[in-house]
């Protein structure tokens, strides 16, 4: 059937089949592959994207037809073009990544997550990252990172300019 | 892995959704949070040849407090719950549950009442919705009724709900005068399915004694099950150490789990018992008692 | 993982009514639920499509089932192979037959056990399912027994 | 290593950020399954539900006639093609790619589907019809051994033993035993586990007619040892092969062996002439592909009264499986399991090894460890602390009395290693300090008086990593050096080449940092590229924490080559004589005048466009390095520990690591390997185990059951260090991926087992889940 999606900002129309997933759908139809997958029973969170800019959701375990008139947020739109998002940003200072694979999905639900709660502990932090598994970095610097986004972002909400420089 | 082929139904509305299910009968089945029917399906264990997604009807996704209970629609997401510190007073066991069902990003798509239909031996809902005293409301077809839980959950993965059937929403009555509730669960991980859990929620009578009680325990028999000689033994009672002792005796003796990969029959008997007695620890630190 | 079950059922038939009965590959396969098809194949053994539904899981499991009677027609061995959903599921049942004037009594014990995505993902579910089955197979044998007499 | 005052870019030891990071965090990665080729058709593959079974029939119409299925091949297809066998590894045993006559392990590939569409071939799996008769399976080694019934038919000698493998005097080493005043004697199983990158296995096999070349982008973590066995195993000249490993999502050794999924979308795709790919699910990944350890180990140790060891002997059997694909060196069919003297200076020893076919899934891998080292590490570690407890002595005194001593190096272990350099006591002691070794011993002290449960646990671990010395590390004969190609461009960046392939552990950065600091060139204008077998070096690939230790020293090595031919250049344009011209401060100069001097640019220039007489224009240079020896990293590692008695639910309050793996190149990154290994060491004390249960099923299919933990379960971990450098490596460095997986695993059991010692506890196996401390918790009781 013949969907209406708006990811990352562009209005995308794509026939899929009923049980494609919305995973496989914007990795193989929209040629989006930063959203990985990594199991088949919704565990691991690398397939992590934001939906309506308020859920994070696991695009495995969903299927496309469902987000037919919505809008996602995958991590390749999360950049303002050259400029990185603070959740880019910190991940990369606080060597918060190592493979990679688990990156975009903690990114995404980091997103969420900061955008319901602006200045999460420590322990909310591992709370909320408790869907999305990482394989290599134990998790410490990627509590980092999301503590250090979230200075970012709260100083950019005090003073909108501070994010642009 | 990758689901087999279906058709697949937009519903607008209940009645359309209900007009569908009356058409495709045991063939369909209800599309809401599809946390645990889309895994089923990708192992192709659940093959449904139709889906009925009721995402698109607008109006489900309520969350009421009205008429002492609670009311959550079809659609209401766990992490709805979870973010509504309002009802966390009035329902602490239920704002426990809303916050250790599955993982945070499933919690964002899963609803209370499709855990309820799942109804998975081990899982959370169901649990707090027997000592809650949750009640279902089935529309079909025929018409509305209203199941009491104990009545709704029929069987393992079995529920009150009939082919042409679809559950519309929970009630939660709110527990009367000076009560609190807490619950407790252990989970190999964040996302495992309880190895055992344990709901409780209790009201003071002015007397200091226990006016009325709810207990429920889950992966200790082929549904949740309500632990009514411990509620029993409670009611009318002053709370004390050796009570709750005794009631969390009572739940292990009631829990009748089977064995697999989270625990032996014992392990997961006696956490029963160790589950309750900490539920109704956590609810005597609630309501401000020392026991 | 191997599941246990164990049950009992007294019928007011004789012995050899009841022997008979359950030594009849058509009769065994009219007493399972939820049977799409059978096809007896020899005196001992039948094949029988039946229609798994537990919640979510719903499908076809195909079964072939062989009977065999211990010398002395005091008890009955019966082995159910099949399986769906790219598993198996091997269920060996055996019913101690006693009589006491013209009641029967079938003592039965089954174990099941599982392979493949039915016994990891859906082992839960299909606990339930090989529950039912065997335990409604041996109360059919009951009913149809006592309403034939 | 260098010693340079230089501040950045140019220092080694500077914690720079990643140069691979800004394409992971933009979702601009480039993993297998991000690749997709024109005409491109999907593999799927058929399970064996059985774990042993004869294959009666196989019926492929059904699955024919699923629309967009092109093909179903069986075993008996590529036997066709001489593929229904491959070589393992070590080149000991064969395995099959599908089932030929009989399936060996549940889950064992039958048969492929190959379609037009992923859920087309999916769809056509799920009806090849298989006909099987299933056969009594052998799950526990220890039935394996009586040979009651045979695994592997197929084989000459009919049993399931595989070999036999002993290093040490065993006669000296009961005298020992026979004679010492305490002597202990303990069953330790190391689990069978699952490294479980998240990222899975897979493959996209293009064979194009038109060039004759085979193409495999591959996840692979030895592209080029991956190379030489597909032109081994189907004839096709390795020249006309090309392998290209592209992001990897993590490896951790499951990257390592050859897989069913490989083969047969290369055999499809040479067969049908159109690229095939296969990514296999995550069952498939759990149920098919290495696993790691399942080591039971009796372990020895006699010792004198006052706490002096005296003799180790360590008796192991070993469960590899159906097959015997444990990636080791050739003639170390267990590994570098000698290492299980540990830090401790041993009189004597001895141990022995037989490993045993079952009917379960092959493997043995090299887990996020150098070849079984980790299972070494856990046996002495652990027999340690036992002994500690026997001997009532504080399990760090125990260590501190027995430690190979710092002017004991180079150390020569009794079982036939040379330690390269370390200093254990200091480590140890700086461990002790910084936890607050002898507070915490109070606060137990008190806690066990009120009847709480609190443990403290240690592990001083040391590894054998970076095999290998050609001499005596090979894999199927290739000899495990490692190789760098660097060129430097006339204007002064540079490519940096190299035979190892990064999962994770961010080559591109400190590869760099390697050729800046011995080139005095810009790290961020230094390119690396692996995992292209057309463009990189021949090299043995990243596991075993080899790629510092080997390639890292090859890449100092080709950069000394290449800054001997521009200190010609500098000669030339000094006017001075070349033995009058030096390399200081990251440039050349004519003694005794630093101010007149040439830098890595400009002699880079020169090379290209004013070459000095009778030299070969140009600036580049390839090494490839055969190691001296092993290099031994080890650390210092605390638990602490409060088991909750009600549930057996173990909180581990604080865990310091204090690593010594010689020079650091990049502390950042060296502190991230620590964090990730501690995290994967912790999973495995706690939670990981692949299970089968007695009919041979695999119990351990999915994450649900397969448990890795999450940020909640993790602990946060404090890390430091200490440095002694590796005195036979170039920069003097060491190697650490694997450390804190090696040595972690001990400390959280040993802190565990000291926490239950009043209840007179001693061992219990890993994964200690709650149910099983719960368990000894209650029969203690009794």
């Amino acid at each position: 059937m013949t969907i209406t999606v708006t990811v990352n900002g562009t209005k995308y129309v794509r026939d899929v089949e009923p049980r494609t997933l919305l995973a496989y759908f914007l990795r193989e139809s929209l040629g989006l592959t930063g959203t990985h997958i990594g199991c088949d029973s919704s565990s691991c969170g690398v397939c992590v994207v934001v939906m309506d800019g308020e859920r994070a959701v696991k695009s495995c375990t969903m299927f496309a037809v469902q987000a037919d008139g919505h809008e996602i947020l995958t991590v390749e739109g999360l950049a303002a073009g050259a400029a990185l998002h603070p959740l880019q940003q910190a991940f990369w200072d606080q060597h918060g990544l190592q493979c990679g694979y688990c990156t975009p999905g903690m990114l995404m639900t980091s997103y969420v997550l900061l955008g319901k709660n602006p200045n999460p502990s420590e322990a909310e932090i591992r709370d909320g990252l408790s869907g999305n598994l990482c394989r290599c970095t134990g998790y410490n610097n990627i509590v980092k990172a999301v503590q250090q986004a979230a200075a970012t972002l709260g100083a950019a909400a005090r003073e909108p300019e501070a994010v642009a420089s | 892995m990758f689901p087999a082929a279906f058709d697949y139904h937009r519903a607008g509305s209940v009645d359309e959704a209900i007009a569908l299910l009356k058409q495709y009968g045991g063939d369909a089945r209800i599309l809401a949070g599809g946390q645990s029917l889309i895994p089923a399906m990708r192992y192709r264990l659940a093959r449904p040849a139709v889906l009925i997604d009721i995402n698109p009807v607008s109006d489900l996704g309520y969350i009421r407090d009205s008429d002492g209970m609670l009311v959550l629609g079809a659609l209401a997401r766990d992490a709805e719950l979870e973010r509504t510190p309002k009802l966390h007073d009035r329902y602490p066991l239920l704002a426990d549950v809303s916050a250790v069902v599955a993982d945070p990003v499933v919690r964002q798509m899963g609803t209370v009442v499709g855990s309820l239909c799942h109804n998975d031996p081990a899982g959370d809902w169901a649990v707090a919705a027997l000592a809650s005293r949750a009640q279902v409301v089935v529309r079909g077809a025929a018409g509305t009724r209203t199941v009491a839980i104990d009545d709704f959950l029929v069987d393992s993965f079995t529920t009150a709900v009939a082919d042409g059937e679809m559950a519309l929403e929970a009630h939660f009555p709110a527990p009367p005068g000076r009560n609190a509730g807490s619950y407790q669960k252990i989970e190999r991980k964040v996302g495992d399915f309880a190895t055992a859990s344990a709901a409780a929620w209790a009201s003071l009578a002015a007397d200091g004694t226990f006016a009325e009680v709810g207990i429920a325990i889950g992966a200790a028999g082929p549904t949740a099950k309500r632990v009514v000689a411990a509620e029993t033994l409670l009611r009318g009672k002053k709370p004390t150490r050796e009570l709750i002792r005794a009631a969390a005796d009572e739940a292990a003796k009631a829990a009748d789990p089977s064995a697999d990969g989270r625990g032996s029959v014992a392990y997961k008997k006696a956490m029963a018992g160790v589950l309750v007695g900490r539920a109704l620890d956590g609810t005597c630190k609630r309501l401000g008692i020392e026991v | 993982m191997n599941l246990n079950y164990s049950g009992q059922e007294t019928i007011a038939a004789s012995h050899d009514k009841v022997w008979s009965f359950i030594n009849d590959p058509a009769s065994i396969a009219s007493c399972m639920p939820d049977v799409l098809e059978s096809t007896v194949i020899d005196p001992h053994t039948f094949d029988a499509t039946v229609q798994v539904a537990v919640g979510p899981v719903r499908g076809k499991f195909k079964f072939h089932v062989k009977l065999d009677p211990q010398p002395g027609e005091k008890r009955l061995n019966m082995t159910i192979g099949g399986g769906g959903f790219g598993s198996v599921v091997d269920l060996t049942a055996g019913a101690d037959i006693s009589t006491e004037g013209d009641t029967t009594t079938l003592d039965w014990t089954g174990v099941a056990s599982m392979r493949g995505p039915v016994a990891t993902v859906g082992g839960r579910v299909l606990d339930a399912q090989a529950k039912r089955v065997i335990t409604t197979t041996f109360a059919n044998v009951k009913a149809k027994l006592t309403e034939a007499a | 290593m260098s010693t340079t005052a230089e501040p950045e870019p140019y220092s080694i030891g500077v914690a720079m950020k990643r140069k691979e990071d800004p394409r992971f965090i933009r979702g601009r990665g480039n993993y297998l399954d991000d690749h997709s080729l024109p005409g491109m058709l999907h593999l799927a593959l058929v399970h064996s539900p059985y774990p042993h079974a004869r294959i009666v029939k196989i019926d492929k119409t059904a699955a024919l006639a699923v629309p967009g299925v092109v093909a179903v091949l069986t075993g008996e297809d590529l036997a066709a093609h001489n593929l229904a066998w491959i070589p393992t590894f070590h080149g000991y045993d064969k395995q099959m790619v599908l089932c030929v006559g009989k399936a060996l392990y549940q889950y064992q590939e039958v048969a492929g589907v190959i379609a037009t569409s992923r859920d087309a071939a999916h769809d056509g799996a799920e009806l090849v019809d298989v006909q099987y008769e299933p056969l009594q399976p052998v799950i526990d080694p220890f039935v394996s051994l009586t040979d009651k019934t045979l695994v592997r038919e197929d084989r000459e000698a009919k049993t399931n033993h595989i070999y036999h493998w002993e290093v040490g005097k065993r006669d000296e080493t009961d005298a020992a035993l026979a004679k010492a005043d305490v002597h202990i004697n303990e069953r330790i199983v190391f689990q069978r586990c699952h490294p479980a990158p998240l990222e899975p296995c897979g493959v996209i096999a293009d064979m194009n007619p038109g060039t004759g070349r085979l193409t495999l982008i591959l996840t692979s973590q030895a592209p080029h040892a991956h190379r030489t066995v597909v032109s081994l195993v189907t004839g096709i000249p390795e020249d006309k092969i090309r392998i290209i490993s592209p992001d990897l999502g993590g490896g951790f050794g499951n990257k390592v062996p050859v897989y069913a999924g490989y083969v047969v979308a290369a055999a499809a795709s040479v067969v049908l002439g159109v690229p095939v790919k296969w990514v296999e699910t995550r069952t498939e990944n759990l149920t098919c592909t290495g696993f790691a350890r399942d080591y039971h180990m009796d372990v020895e140790i006699g010792a004198t009264s006052d706490g002096k060891v005296t003799a180790l002997k360590v008796k192991t059997v070993a469960d590899h499986g159906a097959f015997d694909a444990a990636a080791d060196p050739t003639k170390y069919p267990a590994g570098l399991f000698g290492i299980v003297t540990g830090s401790y200076d041993f009189p004597t020893a001895f141990t022995e090894l037989d490993a045993y076919f079952t009917n379960k899934a092959p493997g043995g891998v090299a887990y996020r460890c150098s070849f079984r080292v980790t299972e070494a590490s856990y046996a002495i570690e652990r027999a340690m602390d036992i002994l500690a407890s026997r001997l009532k002595l504080d399990p760090s005194e125990l260590r501190l009395k027995n430690f190979v001593r710092k002017d004991q190096f180079p150390y020569p272990s009794p079982l036939g290693f040379v330690y390269d350099s370390g200093d254990y006591h200091t480590t140890l002691k700086k461990a002790l300090n910084k936890i607050g070794y002898a507070e915490l011993r109070k606060e137990q002290a008190e806690k066990r008086a009120r009847g709480e449960l609190m443990g403290i646990g240690i592990s001083t671990f040391t590894e054998a990593v970076g095999a290998g010395p050609s001499k005596h590390f090979d894999i199927m004969g290739i000899k495990m050096f490692d190789s760098a190609e660097i060129r430097v461009h006339p204007t002064g960046s540079a490519i940096l080449r190299a035979g190892t392939k990064s999962q994770g552990q961010g080559h591109e950065t400190t590869w760099a940092q390697i050729a800046a600091e011995e080139l005095g060139l810009d790290p961020q204008n230094i390119l690396v590229e692996e995992g292209d077998t057309d463009t990189a070096p021949y090299g043995l690939g990243t596991y075993a924490s080899r790629s510092t230790p080997v390639a890292g020293a090859a890449i100092a090595m080709a950069a000394r080559r290449i800054r001997e031919k521009a200190r010609i250049i500098a000669a030339h344009l000094l006017e001075a004589p070349v033995d009058d011209v030096e390399w200081s401060k990251h440039a050349f100069n004519v003694v005794g005048i630093p101010d007149k001097s040439i830098t890595m640019q400009q002699a880079a220039f020169a090379a290209y466009t004013n070459p000095a007489p009778d030299s070969e224009p140009g600036l580049e240079a390839t090494f490839y390095y055969d190691p001296p020896n092993l290099t031994f990293p080890y650390g210092a590692y605390v638990a602490v520990v409060d088991v909750d008695q009600e549930t057996g639910f173990v909180k581990v309050r604080r865990f310091l690591a204090i690593d010594d793996c010689g020079t650091v190149i990049n502390p950042m990154i060296v502190e991230g390997q620590i964090h990730g290994g501690l995290t994967e060491g912790f999973a495995i004390a706690f939670m990981q185990e692949i299970v089968y249960d007695e009919n041979g099923n695999n119990l351990n299919t999915n994450f649900t059951d397969y448990l890795v933990p999450t940020s909640l379960e993790s602990p946060s971990w404090e890390t430091d260090s200490t440095c002694t450098p590796s005195p036979h490596h170039p920069i003097g460095a060491k190697g650490v991926g694997e450390s804190p997986n090696v040595g972690s695993p001990a400390a959280f059991v040993n802190a565990v087992m000291d926490a239950l010692s009043p209840l007179g506890i001693e061992h219990i196996d890993m994964p200690l889940t709650r149910e099983k401390v719960w368990t000894a918790i209650q029969a203690a009781r009794k």
